[in-house]
């Protein structure tokens, strides 16, 4: 691996840029490995990063129906923070959140990770609330998160409107300074780039047809595109597709997939500081180092694998962007894409055992998987490797959901009665 | 934004009118007391999310009011047919919406 | 004076002129003129900078395909907007136009030192630094690239324009109005289908505007348009210009962009700046036409160097000559007519440098005749000029060598890379594309939609091809429609037609590693950036645009996407195809977020609903707070006093008189039908087989997973019939589940639902003095405590209005709730002050109701709990009916975590110092000295000053609250560690004294 | 004016808002439509949209397959609901006076069509006059009578009416400015 650093950068500059090598070999595929992960998204490259540079199984595959980094880690809107309410859940983010702060470093690949604090918008008594609740639970866990005034909350973000007319006044915000956004395809190549350094196989444009059981029950590899491929543990970590490749495990799960839309304006001069959430007018905006204003929407209302989504779901959300910050009704929206979110009941995710030995999985992060990703991809691995959870993924288990122990992060932020 | 027939108005009518309503033919069993624990936990939250034809459940809310079932392909988005709540799945052996083994051929990314 | 401006060229007005200004200088224009055509005519190229090296940027296409020259403009306070394309917009009297993306002069950029560094900036290089030290990036670095980045500034003032919205069906959308488009929908409105036809541009005609020469039945192009066009209108044709199809979305909904007054001096009362249609067709025709590529060499980016077609477009229909002394550089025919065009307005041609070997024979013959020399498999290796091209070096290529370069002197240049088929909507239908070998060209392979494509769009080049195509297609289309239709194909002469070839960059002499040919202009993506991509191991071209940001610029890639592929492919070594096209997203073009809210801005944002009685209390100075989509009076402060101070004023003299309430916005539902008790009983909790008529029951309504979902009080009026009440925000979903219910599980049941929310006003009287202010007012029944005890429900007349009305309490007070048909609302809360008076009774808002209900410890759905709640964990086991088989969510609260010891318990907590108010969603710990992270063992619901008690008192739920009774719990908060015992949630009158009453 | 639409007139359009009337709503199983009838002095349609009217000014509209909007003058309100009652034990059904519920905005004149097409998704070209459908308006919903080709009623929940003739006026200055 080709150390980059900034006299890296200036040598090449000089000699027209030909000592760059290639970042990630495009692996075929071995006969057999020790660890198949399915899906090469940022969670699932990390997972291979995490195995082989901290349980040193270098033996492993990652194997992607498309490119590498095409799937959810290339289509949302970056955001990061850890403030949730539930101790299980602060904790993964959090944990998340340490690791993304040394990522660049770690990974040697700048993945842009900016603290630049996101802001969550209270607009009813309820929201008050509920956000004061999430600050209260936040600092006792030791997760940065405080409540601003609506004059701080405008000092913090000035294009905030905060006027008492609005048809939803802001009432206060909870802001997490520690959080903000990272650069996903970089998250993606970072960790393609480390893992395949450390001796992992990353094989793009293979589809996995089916995981593969052995009379014991027990898995024995997956069917691809490219032929059987023998694997002693398989974890799925295929975000919206995961019932699917968990179907042919005979695994049912507990998901349903949505789209879900994210958009951005045309570039401009930065004029917006932070990330802003807004759940009671389904707005969360941020800018981009390019400039451009990032989007989120929210999910179409049925289940889908499409990747299209509706217009008025963009109007709606657009709309939302415009009573929040009125002085961007004149901007222009510049591109819109389509992802698809896995999502369970209790809005949070599944990372863990399956009934099937030897297989794992790490799906249902819903809208909110990024942030997670180096939570996710971490304690996946130490899974994988050792048989067993971490204590921190060791509640986002499958069978909360028969014994009732839901973390259920939208319930408690239930509607306004 | 589809467009959805209602079986009950018999008018093919903008999905503004209509809220989706989950998976259809997951039936409601008739003594829940004398579930065990996972099989009322499938009943709950189990779901087919097939990549494929879905049988869903649609309410004409801004219509007819009437809750209604569906199939669609989750792929294309296109609606294969809709019907009466109450009748069977239109052309298939089972009521649940196992996928067929074609939508199998695709996997991760 | 327009230095450029031809005589008898152009087909705008060529009466007063237009004024504006650019960076401050005044200029004129014409009607009709884009700002960059009435600027192009003044001689000025140079109108913008690139977003990376700021280079000095002149426009390179006539239309909103533009990457370079984007502007900023403006016609007063908040009506200012970047990026605007100058191509596009076209001009208005006063536009105030500003360049942007400069420190400095547009001339003398300071950012330009950018350029002078550009090694430092391949593609990817901040992957591959900026992490020193760690804490550098989002406090120095970032900020640093920021304000490199962007474009133009972002609005800073709130918009005082509007946007419209609107529906319209049609059977047969014809999406572009050039000859293709045109055609279709002649041929199809001939036949009798119901056409729209919609086009991007201010006038329809597409190509045919910059062609006039072209005779289409034996008329010149510009007569036969005209009568086209006279003839869609005579067949009532829906024509709609300045109107962009930005997206393609299910079953053939089109979301169309109409601008409205941008171009308008002076914009009528009451115009909406744009408006957004909601097109549902039953067919959709493409007729989107072709873009022109442009060429990758060194130095392709100097303003004055642009696309041959868009000089053709800025003489023809804008009457403006680009330049004096053009050089062409092309690897297709089409750039030969605009090279003629020029001639013959007057341009001295210095050369056509065709890359290709064998140029098409007619073109050849046409360029010796006007003594314009032809330049055969040469290339372009690099070009000169500052602020404006000057000059171009050209050599000759032989068996992929290239030979000794001359220089041309040329004030601009013309270049032509070939056409690529505009199929931006056809792919946001998922529609396949194939990669034509012939073309080098993707073209439409399958439809995902009941769509047709039409002209150059398909890859047919030429007026004829592109006339008989849309001809048929439309005939096509009106026969899908079940129409009687004949294709009538116009006949043309002096047609333009020719062919090309595709080249990924220009051959070029010397080291290639340090040309600069543009691939993405306003990006600054160079073919060896891309190049650098591949090598780094980026392979598919999702990868590369990802990792050089190719195609990503506002043009949305209409000028990169396929130059950067041909590249691409090339040093993957795979054909095109098999790298990728990355997908065309929506919106065709950039479009406003205000065209997208359309009416939802401001007060219109979102519906405010309120209640019958919100007059009063709006006249009355009540304080208001959105509760789901009400807004409900919150409380009635009088003169000098805060929220506290009202509150406590309305709680006592509720608790010592009477309070008089706005209950409206509770939901109601007529449950009627011989099944009605068996349904409450499936549906609730509680049991209800045994209610009495006119009596009436709290009611708990869990979800299947055994969760609190809502609750309210319901009243019996009869055998088979139920007054249901529920939350104000749950009315909707209650009604949607109990008819689900209904419908899908039970259908066997004879039970019917009907909203009443909004029948009825509700208003609520409690405290000692309740009865007395009530009992003038009402007309058949006694409301005597013997006669109408708490929990009943009568029909009666209340201040002559027909009643319902109940004896109920939600503050512990004796209590009755009137409801009355909502056009009486007003007039009956009116009469119930009246006759309060002498009691003097006090109004009192949603924060009063919440603190008297906490006195007594009555639970708020959605702030007592949160949707893990059991009936018992808020201390509502009672509710539950003992002997029931089943109702919803019964099941689910045996599931082993529902039934485990430890779950929270919904208790009452007195702080030590009654002075002291924890806060809502304050933490509780059992251990207040543990260190970071606390094990937490529960949070405050509901914390309230009570002025009955005379001090702070809350609600919280802990765990195993209800075994820590007389215990102490500790809150930890930022001000410090708060002592609380835990106590009942009966605070006050536990006995409920004061009901009997 | 960009829109060179030749079907589109001088723009005129009126917004009115109409008196009460009694309003029921009527639901009752198909075993019961005939009694239901009888009682009411007309032949309760089948078909959704379909309205049928009967002496006195009676109207009854078919919202769905057991659901009728049954209106009539506002003072023949009592006696229908008392004939209803009446029913109740031979015919089960529910019988809710819904006059409070809604209120009624009428739109006219040659642009009325084109006023409704700023909040209504339905193709209302194919609604055609004398029929009535329950459908949606900018979120909101309404019962959209369409009483002749160029005039529509709409009810609309109470607390929602001021929030859809806001709309309706905000659609007419549009119309009027000719844009």
């Amino acid at each position: 691996m080709t150390r980059f650093s900034g006299m890296a950068v200036l040598k090449n500059a000089l000699n027209g840029h030909k000592g760059w090598r290639e970042q990630w070999p495009d692996s075929e595929p071995k006969k057999e490995y020790d660890v198949i992960i399915v899906g090469a998204g940022a969670h699932g490259l990390g997972a291979a990063y995490y195995l082989a540079q901290e349980h040193g199984i270098t033996d492993v595959a990652v194997i992607d129906k498309g490119w590498l980094g095409g799937g959810n880690t290339g289509r949302n809107t970056t955001i990061i923070r850890s403030n949730y309410l539930y101790d299980e859940s602060a904790r993964m983010y959090d944990h998340a959140l340490d690791l993304w702060e040394g990522l660049s470093q770690e990974l040697n690949y700048n993945v842009m990770f900016s603290r630049r604090g996101v802001m969550m918008l209270a607009h009813n008594v309820h929201d008050v609330q509920s956000f004061q609740r999430h600050v209260h639970s936040n600092r006792l866990n030791g997760v940065d998160n405080r409540w601003l005034t609506p004059e701080e909350a405008k000092r913090f973000c000035p294009p905030l409107n905060i006027s008492r007319d609005a048809r939803y006044p802001v009432m206060g915000a909870a802001l997490q300074m520690r959080a903000g956004t990272a650069r996903h395809d970089a998250v993606a190549w970072g960790y393609a780039r480390a893992a395949a350094a450390r001796g992992v196989d990353i094989i793009q444009n293979c589809p996995v047809l089916a995981v593969r059981r052995g009379p014991d029950g027990a898995v024995e590899g997956v069917d691809t595109g490219k032929g059987f491929i023998r694997a002693k543990k398989v974890a799925i970590s295929a975000a919206g597709h995961t019932s699917v490749v968990m179907q042919s495990a005979d695994v049912r799960m507990p998901l349903e997939s949505y789209p879900l839309q994210a958009l951005v304006s045309e570039p401009v001069k930065p004029c917006f500081p932070c990330v802003v959430m807004s759940n009671a007018v389904h707005a969360y905006m941020s800018q981009s180092d390019k400039g451009e204003l990032v989007i989120g929407s929210g999910t179409d209302q049925y289940v889908s694998y499409s990747q299209r989504g509706g217009l008025p779901l963009i109007e709606h959300t657009l709309a939302a962007i415009c009573e929040v910050f009125p002085i961007f009704t004149r901007m222009r929206m510049l591109r819109k894409w389509g992802g698809i979110v896995d999502v369970t009941p209790d809005r949070s995710a599944i990372v863990g055992k399956t009934p099937v030995k030897g297989l794992y999985v790490n799906c249902g992060w819903g809208t909110g998987g990024f942030k997670a990703t180096p939570g996710a991809a971490h304690t996946l691995a130490h899974t994988v490797a050792r048989d067993e959870p971490h204590p921190i993924n060791a509640p986002f288990t499958l069978e909360r959901f028969t014994t009732g122990r839901l973390i259920d992060e939208a319930a408690a932020a239930a509607v306004a009665h | 934004m589809l467009l959805i027939h209602c079986p009950y108005c018999d008018e093919t009518l903008p999905e503004a009118e209509f809220a989706y309503a989950g998976e259809a033919h997951v039936d409601r069993p008739a003594d829940p007391m004398a579930l065990s624990d996972d099989e009322w936990a499938a009943f709950l939250f189990i779901r087919s999310n097939p990549k494929g034809v879905h049988a869903e459940r649609w309410r004409h809310v801004h219509g007819c009011a009437r809750f209604f079932n569906a199939e669609r392909d989750t792929v294309t988005d296109a609606f294969v047919s809709t019907y009466r709540a109450g009748e069977p799945r239109p052309g298939t052996k089972c009521s649940a919406g196992a996928p067929a083994g074609d939508d199998m051929k695709v996997a991760a990314e | 004076m327009s230095t450029h401006r031809i005589a008898g060229k152009g087909r705008f007005d060529h009466g007063g002129p237009v004024r504006f200004t650019f960076d401050g200088k005044r200029y004129e224009g014409r009607r009709g003129d884009t700002i960059a055509s009435a600027l192009l005519a003044h001689g000025v190229h140079l109108m913008g900078r690139s977003f990376k090296y700021h280079r000095p940027r002149g426009p390179v296409c006539a239309g909103t395909e533009e990457p370079n020259a984007l502007v900023e403009t403006s016609r007063g306070k908040g009506r200012f907007e970047p990026n605007t394309r100058a191509t596009a917009q076209e001009l208005r009297e006063g536009l105030e136009v500003r360049s942007q993306n400069r420190i400095g002069s547009l001339a003398f950029d300071l950012q330009a030192v950018n350029d002078l560094v550009h090694p430092l900036f391949s593609a990817g290089f901040y992957y591959k630094t900026f992490m020193w030290p760690r804490s550098f990036w989002d406090r120095v670095y970032e900020p640093v690239i920021r304000r490199a980045a962007g474009l133009g500034r972002a609005p800073d003032a709130p918009d005082p324009d509007r946007y419209a919205h609107r529906n319209l069906h049609t059977e047969l959308l014809v999406i572009g109005a050039g000859p293709a488009g045109l055609a279709a929908a002649l041929a199809a409105a001939r036949a009798g289908a119901e056409v729209t036809l919609v086009d991007e541009h201010a006038e329809m005609g597409g190509a045919l505007l910059s062609d006039p020469d072209v005779v289409i039945d034996g008329k010149p192009a510009w007569d036969w348009l005209a009568a086209a066009l006279a003839e869609l209108d005579r067949l009532g044709v829906r024509r709609l210009t300045r109107t962009t199809a930005i997206g393609y979305y299910h079953q053939n909904f089109v979301g169309l962009c109409q601008k409205l007054t941008d171009h308008l001096d002076e914009p009528p009362e009451g115009a909406p700046r744009e408006r957004m249609w909601h097109v549902r067709a039953v067919r959709v025709i493409l007729a989107q036409g072709a873009l022109e590529k442009p060429l990758v060499f060194d130095g392709n980016d100097r303003p004055g160097v642009m696309l041959a077609g868009a000089a053709q477009t800025y003489l023809n229909r804008y009457g403006v000559l680009v330049g004096d002394t053009p050089a062409i550089v092309t690897s297709h025919d089409s750039a030969y007519h605009a090279a003629f065009d020029l001639a013959d307005a007057g341009a001295k041609v210095a050369a056509i440098v065709d890359v290709r070997a064998a140029p098409g024979e007619g073109v050849l013959v046409e360029a010796r005749r006007r003594g314009i020399e032809v330049l055969t498999s040469h290339t372009v290796t690099g070009t000169n000029g500052r602020l404006r091209v000057k000059s171009l070096r050209v050599a000759p290529v032989s068996g992929g060598r290239v030979g000794a370069a001359r220089t041309i002197a040329c004030d601009c240049v013309l270049m032509c890379g070939g056409w690529t088929p505009s199929l931006h909507l056809f792919s946001h239908t998922k529609g396949t594309l194939k990669w034509d070998e012939a073309l080098d060209a993707f073209l439409p392979d399958r439809s995902a939609e009941e769509c047709h494509i039409a002209g150059a769009g398909r890859g047919l080049w030429g007026y004829g091809a592109a006339l008989a195509d849309g001809a048929e297609i439309g005939v096509t289309a009106a026969r899908a429609l079940g129409l009687d239709a004949e294709a009538a194909a116009p006949v043309v002469e002096r047609d333009r037609t020719g062919t090309g070839e595709t080249f990924k960059e220009l051959p070029t002499d010397g080291d290639a590693g340090r040309k600069r040919a543009f691939v993405d202009f306003q990006n600054d993506v160079t073919a060896k950036d891309i190049r650098l991509a591949v090598k780094e191991g980026m392979r598919s071209i999702e990868h590369v645009k990802r990792y050089t940001t190719n195609g990503m610029a506002t043009d949305q890639g209409k000028m990169s996407n396929v130059n950067g592929l041909m590249i691409a492919s090339d040093a993957v070594g795979k054909a095109p195809p098999q790298v990728g096209l990355t997908t065309f997203r929506p919106p065709y073009t950039p479009t406003t977020f205000g065209a997208f809210a359309g009416y939802h801005r401001g007060r219109h944002f979102e519906v405010t609903r309120r209640t019958p009685i919100d007059p009063w209390a709006e006249a009355h100075g009540a304080a208001f707070e959105p509760v789901s989509l009400w807004r409900r009076a919150w409380y009635f402060p009088k003169a000098g006093e805060d929220m506290d101070a009202a509150v406590a004023r309305e709680c006592a003299a509720t608790r010592g008189s009477v309070g008089i309430f706005d209950a409206s916005t509770l939901g109601k539902i007529e449950v009627q039908g011989p099944d009605a008790v068996e349904f409450m009983n499936r549906m609730y909790t509680n049991p209800w087989t045994k209610l009495g008529i006119g009596r009436a029951r709290y009611g708990l309504l869990l979800g299947e997973d055994g969760y609190i979902r809502d609750d309210g009080v319901i009243g019996r009026l009869g055998e088979d019939l139920f007054h249901v009440t529920t939350t104000t925000g749950g009315a909707a979903r209650v009604l949607n589940m109990m008819e689900d219910y209904i419908q899908t599980e039970w259908p066997d049941l004879k039970v019917w639902l009907t909203s009443t929310t909004e029948q009825w006003a509700t208003v609520a009287l409690n405290g000692p003095n309740a009865r007395r202010v009530l009992e003038p007012l009402v007309e058949g029944q006694d409301l005597s405590a013997e006669a109408f005890p708490h929990m009943s429900v009568a029909e009666c007349t209340v201040a002559g209005f027909p009643a319902r009305l109940f004896r109920i309490s939600f503050t512990g007070e004796l209590g009755f709730e009137i409801n009355v048909p909502a056009r009486h609302g007003l007039a009956l809360w009116e009469a119930l002050m009246k006759e309060g008076e002498r009691y003097d009774i006090c109004p009192y808002g949603t924060e009063t109701m919440h603190v008297l209900r906490a006195e007594k410890g009555f639970i708020i759905v959605g702030q007592d709990t949160d949707g893990t709640v059991t009936p018992d964990d808020a201390g509502l086991s009672w509710a539950i009916g003992k002997k029931k088989a089943d109702f919803v969510g019964m099941r689910s609260l045996r599931r082993p975590d529902l039934v485990a010891e430890g779950r929270k318990q919904l208790v009452g907590l007195m702080t030590e110092d009654g002075d002291v108010k924890l806060d809502e969603g304050a933490q509780v710990v059992a251990d207040p000295e543990q260190a970071l992270p606390m094990k937490m063992i529960g949070h405050v619901t509901s914390s309230y000053y009570s002025a009955a008690l005379g001090r702070h008192f809350a609600m919280a739920l802990v765990e195993g609250g209800r075994d820590l009774e007389g215990r102490d719990v500790f809150v930890p908060t930022p001000e410090g560690i708060r002592r609380a015992t835990v106590t009942t949630t009966a605070f006050y009158d536990p006995a409920g004294e004061r009901l009997k009453v | 004016m960009t829109m060179h639409d030749t079907r589109m007139p001088d723009a005129t359009v009126t917004i009115e808002d109409l008196a009460p009337d009694a309003r029921f709503s009527l639901r009752v199983g198909a075993d019961g439509r005939a009694a239901a009838s009888e009682t009411l002095g007309l032949d309760l349609p089948v078909r959704v949209g379909d309205v049928a009217r009967g002496a006195e000014e009676r109207t009854a509209l078919c919202l769905g397959p057991d659901e009728w909007l049954i209106t009539a003058p506002a003072e023949a309100g009592g006696a229908i609901a008392r004939a209803f009652a009446d029913l109740y034990d031979r015919t089960p059904h529910s019988l809710v006076d819904v006059s409070d519920r809604e209120v009624t905005v009428r739109v006219t004149g040659p642009e009325a069509l084109t006023l409704m097409t700023i909040g209504c998704p339905r193709d209302l070209a194919r609604l055609a006059p004398g029929r009535a459908v329950r459908t949606v308006f900018d979120g909101a919903t309404v019962i959209l009578w369409r009483d002749a080709e160029d005039t529509f009623r709409m009810d609309v929940w109470r607390s929602f009416a001021p929030f859809v003739r806001d709309l309706l006026e905000i659609g007419r200055a549009e119309i009027a400015a000719g844009l």
